[in-house]
């Protein structure tokens, strides 16, 4: 189902919007609104078809069980995935934790020996991660005696390719990366990390969190070996995330969460597990969540991958204009031209984030300040927190002209340009 | 009763339940294979003897289930002993075919007695139970 | 607010139950139907008040983050624990496992020493434990060389708390057991057992899944360490569970699931984390079902638990009666005249649990077959499945007669009473 | 500019970000403390020496972040100055419980100054920023 361009990007669809008329939400990238289609998705399930799922043989079950596993072939479909290859979590974190903890559960001999590391082993991240895609691999390279290393950033906070292939050697056991920065919005050359990787023989891991609500993605194609996403970033709800494997990896990977619904048998000495990806859906299942999820990625499939990225490119276009048309405001990530995602963070002169979001706040435009969960990467920016404006698909020309207007009185009002 | 739960256990299924065929002792057997259906506890261990002409000379089985999981195991067995494993095979995916139909359209005839179990596909949670015996032959066959 | 009686036990206030009037729900130890005041709840907040959490200074993200925090407020008083002891999680199964991976990273030397686990260390837990208590546990031992010992249980799946007290020493670190068995609906002397595990030095570990929602819960006054629950069994929506530990506990306790919103410092090579509660909930947290947890657990104060637990004791009489009634059905757990909780499970002479499922549920109503996530118990029960029917608020005397008639003519259908 | 962000940005606020009372090293005081907002990066260094009479004879801070953080710092150091050891635990409480109070209420005069951060209460993100100071106070006073 096609959705028309009139109500694909219409700020109308969405219950959130519509309450608060008079405000601009420009903080998708930390959250996004939920429209009218997945808010009664969710709703009808959990009126009329909520049960347990993938336990017991009651129609009831059986019901919702079509319902979960319907939503997990739509999310598969959206990313380019074999079924078994998307693992529903709480949210992305968890997601690139299952990898991390699942190796460090290869390593400590409980499955799965040759994914497991040792020391002298090498874990390459860059410097702009998201602490989600950052600490795990701290955590797993503590647990091992693997080493960590940090792919550098530049003055405005992006990597490079050569960077990265400089520090890939035949040592490099995992290779995590954002494919969007979430602070800088740089896009990252999926393409050309996997290449390198994979002539080391190591795996890579993408954080996906702010490519899969915004670009078309074809996890299959670009060949990583795993990725995380998350269902509130891209019109879906909360409590739900997406893991997606290579089945064969899946398959072998450890759970590190145990419990019921994940197992063949269990004695009181010993359990055996499922195949992916019920072999890590321990306890009971974030059911509504999964449905609702799936409503997201198939309102956003009905509005077409290419149509949101087209979107929020324009956007971005206007946002980075915004910032720029304002003296003393320095812009994050690539610079005027180059292509980014639909976000921009940036500095003002003399001013604190904290007081340009409430500024901003108080115009009735809702950024996002602070450190973005990237620490590293500010401190290489030489700031302890940016603020973050970030659009998506019920962003309008209007929101950012607003955000640009209120953005232009912000040094004035604190005396930073006298 | 309903009449979904007279197409489910058909007088058929109820009979093979209660006096299996094809149960017997399948260590003695060139290829087993056991298998579980992790939801209930079910278990099947199916074991299959080829002949020179790739045909199904042997086939026994033991286990415990539900009736239709038990039932489901004793049809097959009646209709695939004697079959060649390239027809078994075929068979197994028909099988699996009609269980996924979701209850939408014929069986094919091919599937003889087998078409009984065309009620459970409106039972998504027993399409495990019904296909456990079936699971076990394709791997003793894959296996050959 | 306290909700009269007549709405407090009324169908009608559940939209699941007004959905299908014609059927029979007696699923609620695997799930809870949601009552309109919970649904409402979430809704709202989704529709209106939703952004991140504990992220960035906007007013929008105040709002949110007072919404749930006020959840986790109420939660903590529903079960007699100071806020900073609870711990949202993505569900009880999930609860257990911070504990378990915690003291696992406890014991590779990634903090907390005092909590670290070394190999002839025991960890007592009992024969009838639902798997995600157990599992968790058999792979902390394989981590740390620590010993799983099982209490064993009776004929009817019951354990004694003198065959507890047996198995524990002074090499007991943990002893983890569930309040309530989601199987035999044994309600567990916590009394008793916390003295044992006390003298001997050890922590306790309570799955309270199957007891907070039908009993009144004090865990401070129990004296238990730990314990675990999940909203989507107490009225509440999936995606959202609850970790109580005692705060000094929960403050040194290792994360072992690490991200963003859960650190103070964080560079390239290491991170520092928050107190708890933050230190776990790493990444986006469940936050639209938390709110609705947050409703449920004050929907059930407003009936107040003494109340809930009442009704549950007088269903539970009649649950017992009706399998009593019928000849070659043999009741599990508890026997008649002995305390349970509300719920019944049994085993069918001739018929197999599913082909009892299977019945039923043609006769509209819904109960659970299976091992229920409890292999262990049914081995030693001696059968691979038993069918489980459970009572919560909305059920009714009419729902028990309705299933105890139905149940009557099962062996007769399938021929096992010739 | 709306009337809610005058009541947060005081032109004493603002006057106090631009030119901060105490700012020095607290190295050579006899309790320093460091604490943190992590969730914007924001830090701050107190530093306090006591007399004698456990008056604060010294009190000096260091630090970077909004205007909010380090105009309350400036505020307090302005206010505790040469303050009895309990008279500034009590005003640390006062401070804090206006800040919870969510707006409600009327700060008692004690707070002086200090008082002109009511307006904070209504911003539950900006509440750490305005106790930043205060509780690294509370600590270097914890140790004294
Ligand atoms: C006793 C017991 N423990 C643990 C669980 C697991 O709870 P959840 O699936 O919500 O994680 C359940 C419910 O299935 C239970 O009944
Ligand atoms: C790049 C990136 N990675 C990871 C995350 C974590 O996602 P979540 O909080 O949904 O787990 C986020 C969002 O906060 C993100 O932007």
């Amino acid at each position: 189902m096609t959705i028309s361009t009139a109500d694909a990007f219409a700020r109308e669809r969405y219950p959130y919007l519509r309450a608060h008329a008079d405000r601009v939400y420009l903080d998708s990238a930390a959250t996004s609104q939920r429209p009218d289609a997945v808010l009664e998705a969710e709703d009808a399930f959990a009126r009329t078809e909520y049960a347990a799922v993938h336990r017991g043989s009651s129609m009831a079950t059986g019901e919702a069980t079509w319902a979960f596993e319907g939503a997990r072939e739509r999310i598969a479909r959206f990313v380019g995935a074999g079924e078994r290859e998307i693992v529903f979590t709480e949210n992305a974190t968890d997601a690139l934790n299952v990898v991390a903890l699942g190796l460090s559960d290869a390593s400590a001999g409980l499955g799965a020996p040759e994914l497991a590391l040792k020391p002298g082993d090498e874990i390459v991240v860059t410097t702009a991660e998201h602490h989600a895609n950052l600490i795990p691999w701290q955590r797993l390279a503590r647990r091992t005696g693997a080493i960590l290393r940090a792919v550098p950033v530049d003055e405005h906070g992006v990597w490079s390719v050569d960077d990265l292939a400089a520090l890939v050697s035949d040592r490099t056991r995992i290779v995590a990366f954002a494919h969007v920065s979430n602070v800088t919005g740089h896009i990252a050359p999926v393409a050309d990390v996997v290449e390198i990787a994979r002539s080391a023989g190591a795996l890579t891991v993408l954080d996906a969190c702010q490519s899969a609500p915004h670009l078309p993605l074809d996890l299959g194609a670009l060949g990583v070996d795993f990725a995380a996403f998350s269902a509130h970033k891209m019109l879906g709800p909360t409590g739900v995330g997406a893991l997606y494997g290579r089945a064969e990896l899946l398959d072998a990977l450890p759970p590190a969460r145990t419990g019921g619904s994940t197992i063949t048998t269990v004695t009181l000495d010993d359990a055996e597990f499922l195949p992916s990806p019920q072999r890590f859906e321990a306890g009971t299942q974030p059911v509504t969540q999964a449905v609702g999820f799936g409503a997201a990625a198939e309102h956003l499939s009905g509005i077409g991958m290419d149509r949101v990225r087209a979107h929020e490119a324009e956007m971005a276009g206007l946002l980075v204009d915004a910032v720029l048309a304002v003296p003393g405001v320095r812009l994050v990530g690539p610079q005027a031209g180059a292509e980014r995602a639909g976000l921009v963070s940036f500095v003002v002169d003399g001013v604190h984030a904290h007081d340009v979001g409430q500024f901003l706040d108080d115009r009735g435009i809702t950024v996002r300040t602070g450190h973005h969960c990237a620490q590293p990467l500010h401190r290489a920016l030489g700031v302890a927190a940016t603020t973050r404006a970030s659009a998506y698909v019920y962003t309008t020309a209007d929101d950012v002209a607003s955000f640009g207007a209120a953005l232009a009185e912000v040094r004035g009002f604190f005396g930073a340009d006298r | 009763m309903s009449a979904e739960l007279e197409s489910l256990y058909r007088e058929l299924i109820l009979d093979h339940s209660r006096n299996p065929v094809g149960k017997g002792d399948p260590s003695t057997t060139a290829h087993t294979h056991h298998e579980l259906n992790p939801s209930c506890g079910d278990e099947i261990t199916m074991g299959v003897t080829l002949d020179a002409d790739g045909r199904i000379s042997e086939l026994v089985w033991e286990g415990q289930g539900c009736s239709i999981s038990m039932a489901s195991a004793s049809v097959m067995a009646d209709m695939l002993a004697g079959a060649p494993k390239a027809d078994a095979l075929e068979r197994i995916e028909e099988f699996r075919t009609m269980l996924r139909s979701r209850g939408a359209g014929e069986p094919p005839e091919s599937l003889e007695d087998a078409a009984a179990f065309q009620g459970v596909a409106k039972y998504v949670m027993r399409i495990k139970c019904a296909m456990l015996g079936w699971v076990a032959l394709e791997a003793c066959l894959n296996q050959a």
